[in-house]
């Protein structure tokens, strides 16, 4: 069975489902939501499992290192970093303690923590709360990275992250996520990671689009549709484990690409799916892929800057007609 | 130990004072008809600290300052009307628009660069101190944060190296989580510390430390006075806690005008304020407490009316200015990443 | 008139030259070649300009956050954060204060100050010591980024930096640079940045490469030259600002490119070069680009492990063989 | 204020000591010889800090350590051959010679994870202790740092949240800048830190304190003998400053064996001791300090000749083993980097 639910709902759900099943989940700070409307939704949690929630100081890096401590001693602990700048503080912790002690231990040591992170542009947040994180990580190896860009994923993959994984991950949301609603099953379902879906299928050309441009992505099909171009959105779900066989499927198939996400432009998440593409689809390349990304630039507060930005529809849609030739 | 206060001086802390209140209350009712966005911090409520301690400052002097920074911009002469017209996003704001709330600066009054990281400030302003001394010129660094900022670890690593050189900064820990029994964690913003008191951890680095009652001006401005003095003297850092007990309008998660504008009758008038307010108006409002000072110093209530009247029409005239202000033209996002051409 | 330098003693000599010049300039730290044996070449400096190195704290954050503030005030700051990893520490500093000042600011407050790091595979110096971070700091707006890859760059770069430029830069050394000799110019000069060299001229196919992998480049270079193969190297020395139009030139003329950095691959300093060649050069590829990079693992300290990981000669003259298809 | 060390007890320390000792001057010598490469840190002139805290711990502990590490590992029981081979990264090292000196673990010893980051271990081992805590399992962790961390703000973070949540977290502040002429700024490694006593930055956290010679043993014994029975009563994290006066080989930036390996008849005949390290051995080198007591408590120099004997040839052995090990087969560096299938 399934019921409409936005995306905070269904994190929410999640949560819950997993605190209730596993006493090793503890969750610092728990601002899911953010300063959005959605994080009323989490507040009910924090009174049916009292103490399974900590209220952490403002103390990013030593709350990351001690919550990788934590899981390396047993526990499961989800670490609510907040906005994805603050990440920044607890870089060292995440980068070099959480994500390199698997390794370094010679595979003795686990660290199944999670951190969760609103990353991007999420509104009037300017230069210093406004940065999508995923590929500062994706460059500082040993951390699994989640983005869900639906109701549905983010419930299945918290799960999988909370309790059927032993490793680190970093969980990127998004503040404009929060309130986007759609269909998830009831009961508790794990997505495996590494696992992409084909959000909608297409002929013409492929999107490949995870987090908050999943939406835009598929905003953007809808769109182009309405001209008669058939356009297939591949949401990869996660960057680490990457499921490159679905990107190249859809990309052998349509032979046109535009690759989408919030980081900045260069050395970012879109650079490394073109990199990935010229490597192994580079006869099935009819254009060269584009990338449509936030430019090289801090993000400003002023809303029409902010806009102007942004990696929206009209520039999906204005990309994909490029790749069209 | 410190000398008194004119009556002029008193009086233009309190239009400082009064500046602050009303410009922010319009804030709210901005932000209320939809006409600006994100999320933003008031000072109503420790208006005295920031007040009297910028009054303390030179004009050469550096002010750093936090999220919660209007206080501190308009104590220190910002004009209302590009500090609002920021906050809105225009073009003709104080950082045309790139800024908003988070971090205006006005660099020709040694605002440089305003930080909305917990504890983001506290490095740079040691920073400034550093090229203070560096250069020999006499200048003093002041630093606002709050007392989140003390969870931070970058605080330790500057006030170390600060103590450690002697830098001329003056740290002012504005405590919005007084009284105790509202310490608890949890609370947003909050202050989840385990020390008995937050100056016993600047004390520990040596640096000379204060608490003062931060609704208390004349008490702020004595200490502040010996504090950038010392500073000055080249006889290093110190630290003042300065307490507030929170405005009530401060504990939703967005700024609530909870009882309405300040009137200033509820100075001479207690039982005239709204019951939801009448316990913090009477007690910890900055201004209603400086209000009945300036009044037993022998000002008159009218004299304190027409000032709040003419204030009220600059944030008038300012609102006007700042709505009508351009947008900043959306490709001018791209410009401005790097300085073009030599320095000096 | 040149002479024959090692790449610290280049680097020793512009900083002398530098603070004798300005007094604005101050150094922290100066450990610059951090526990390689040229760090003989930094302690004359200590003595000839005793007020103008500050030993700090190990105190990363606070000390990168003090130096913007520094520049801020009227200063030319030199902060030598040391191991590339330690920055970790300095993120927000560098990332969120020192990169948005001059932009949140609307053009307003300058931040000329220098960040120097010894980024990369040190020999030894496993996971937590080998990182190399320029990708890191291309995915954060706002920071120049310089990666000297021979004695007379460092030497005309780092005035640059300290000099001539109102803005932040990301200095990234490297200690297995630090012995390397060649050329150097007696006299003090720029080297202005976004301005690539072409380290070897070639005509089969490109090299881009920077930092320490210029060398490494050379030497392929030579060995393929010895086949036959005419290899040209094309070195950006500045990631921020880009020469593309060097980089453009060289492999439209070729038809090749191998494109090769010390960061891992994903999101990494090759993934970026390989996206830009394909929006602008997909006409004149003959073949794929090639990166050679650090495989996505953390560096481990074993010396044939090491040694596995490290994208060194072998796996550039494999590589161009590769792209020569 | 504590029970005494038993005569079987004193010897036990002081074998670990002298194995610490042995181990360590063999690997200068195996570094001098080019067998292994990379920086490295010695724990000598340490060791009765180290092997007297560590005696404190049970078996189910936790124990976090720095890149000064080989002495708390060997001091829990590591063995000194698996230690060596991965300090010369062999694959039958602890880490299978991924770690090299800098990061090695040994978790069925609940030495879960070392780091070489100044200030690293602090937050980590506040984790183990508060998964102690909220396990309700009644173990504790105990966590080594130098004073350099102190200037850190990790270290304030963690110390912050251990205090607040009172875990059974024990800080040991190894502090190897002692005496006071050597604090200053500027040396490798090195204290900079503006507070008087490093203790008074630990209260102010409201955390029990103790300074203590780290050069003797039964001192240090009995303090964390008292820490940890809090910790494990529940009664909430301390913390310990242990005084070192810096072993002379320490100074270098690699380490050296100056004057030569240690001669147990130091204890007994000081002035056999070479001029270059005479003051250091006579006065703060813990081992000669402590054979000076297990005689004064009744063991005959042969005794301790004779356990010391053992120990070489332990190390001998140790080494011999180590340098046969099998390198790491190149292209498992590829492996690993993710554990697979479900958690337990
Ligand atoms: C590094 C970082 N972490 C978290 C935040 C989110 N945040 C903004 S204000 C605030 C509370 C700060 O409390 P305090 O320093 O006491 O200042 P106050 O708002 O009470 O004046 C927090 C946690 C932030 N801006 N930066
Ligand atoms: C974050 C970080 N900064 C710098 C270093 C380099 N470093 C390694 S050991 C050391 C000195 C540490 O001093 P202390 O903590 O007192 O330990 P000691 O070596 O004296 O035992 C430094 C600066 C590091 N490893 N990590
Ligand atoms: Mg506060
Ligand atoms: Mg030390």
């Amino acid at each position: 069975m399934t019921r409409t639910l936005t995306y905070a709902q269904a994190l929410a759900e999640a949560l819950g489902e997993i605190l209730r099943e596993d006493e090793r989940v503890v969750i610092f700070g728990g601002g899911f939501a953010g300063i959005t409307p959605s994080r009323v939704h989490f507040g009910p949690l924090f009174k049916e499992f009292p103490g399974r929630f900590v209220a952490p100081p403002i103390s990013e890096l030593g709350l990351a290192g001690l919550g990788a401590g934590a899981a390396m001693a047993g526990l499961r602990p989800i670490v609510d970093l907040g906005t994805g700048s603050f990440v920044f503080e607890a870089f060292p912790a995440v980068a070099n303690e959480a994500a390199i002690a698997y390794y370094t231990s010679n595979q003795q040591t686990t660290v199944p923590v999670v951190y969760h992170l609103l990353g991007g542009i999420r509104g009037a947040g300017a230069e210093q709360h406004s940065q999508a994180v995923q590929a500062l990580f994706w460059q500082t190896p040993g951390l699994q990275i989640m983005l869900p860009g639906s109701p549905a994923d983010v419930k299945g993959l918290v799960r999988t992250a909370a309790l059927a994984s032993k490793n680190p991950t970093l969980f990127v949301s998004h503040y404009r996520l929060m309130e986007v609603a759609g269909p998830v099953p009831e009961e508790p379902y794990e997505i495996p990671f590494g696992q992409a879906e084909v959000k909608r299928a297409g002929t013409d050309a492929t999107i490949v689009a995870c987090g908050i441009q999943v939406p835009r992505a598929l905003e953007a099909a809808e769109r182009l549709a309405a001209d008669g171009v058939s356009v297939e959105v591949v949401d990869p779900r996660t960057l680490v484990p990457l499921d490159e066989a679905a990107i190249l499927a859809s990309v052998r198939k349509t032979g046109r690409a535009v690759v989408t996400d919030e980081t900045p432009r260069s050395c970012g998440v879109a650079a490394e799916l073109v990199a990935r593409l010229v490597e192994q689809a580079w006869g099935a390349l009819k254009t060269p892929p584009r990338r449509v990304t936030i430019p090289d630039v801090p993000i400003p507060f002023s809303e029409p800057l902010e806009a102007f930005v942004t990696p929206g529809v009209d520039r999906l849609v204005a990309a994909v007609r490029e790749v069209l030739g | 130990m410190t000398e008194a206060l004119s009556q002029a001086q008193a009086l233009e802390l309190l239009r400082q004072m009064l500046l602050i209140r009303r410009f922010e209350e319009r804030l709210v009712h901005l932000y209320e008809q939809g006409v600006f966005q994100g999320h933003y911090h008031l000072y109503i409520g420790q208006e005295a600290t920031g007040v009297a301690a910028i009054a303390r400052l030179e004009a050469r002097d550096y002010l750093f300052t936090t999220h919660r920074n209007h206080g501190h911009l308009l104590a220190r002469g910002v004009a209302p009307e590009r500090l609002l017209a920021e906050i809105l996003g225009r073009a003709s704001g104080l950082n045309g628009g790139r800024s908003g709330t988070l971090h205006p600066v006005a660099p020709e009054l040694g605002i440089l660069q305003t930080s909305a990281i917990v504890g983001g400030c506290v490095p740079l302003a040691a920073g400034a101190a550093f090229s203070a001394r560096y250069r020999g010129s006499g200048q003093v660094a002041m630093v606002f944060f709050g007392d989140g900022v003390l969870e931070e670890g970058a605080f330790y690593e500057a006030l170390n190296m600060a103590a450690l050189w002697k830098l001329p900064l003056v740290l002012v820990c504005e405590n919005n989580s007084i009284p105790p029994e509202l310490r608890a964690a949890g609370q947003f913003p909050s202050s989840t510390h385990a020390a008995r008191q937050l100056v016993e951890v600047a004390q520990s680095f040596t640096l000379p430390c204060s608490v003062v009652d931060g609704a208390d001006l004349e008490a702020v401005y004595a200490v502040l006075g010996e504090m950038v003095a010392r500073a000055r003297r080249g006889e290093g850092p110190s630290f003042v806690e300065a307490r507030n007990s929170r405005w009530p309008g401060n504990y939703p998660l967005y700024p609530a005008i909870v009882g309405g504008n300040t009137e200033l009758r509820w100075a001479w008038d207690p039982q005239a304020a709204p019951a939801e307010v009448r316990e913090w108006t009477d007690r910890s409002d900055p201004i209603v407490l400086w209000i009945r000072q300036v009044l037993a110093r022998g000002a008159t209530r009218q004299e304190v009316e027409a000032l709040d009247a003419q204030l009220v029409q600059q944030v008038d005239r300012a609102t006007e200015w700042a709505m009508q202000a351009p947008w900043p033209e959306p490709s001018t996002a791209l410009q401005g990443v790097f300085a073009e051409g030599r320095p000096a």
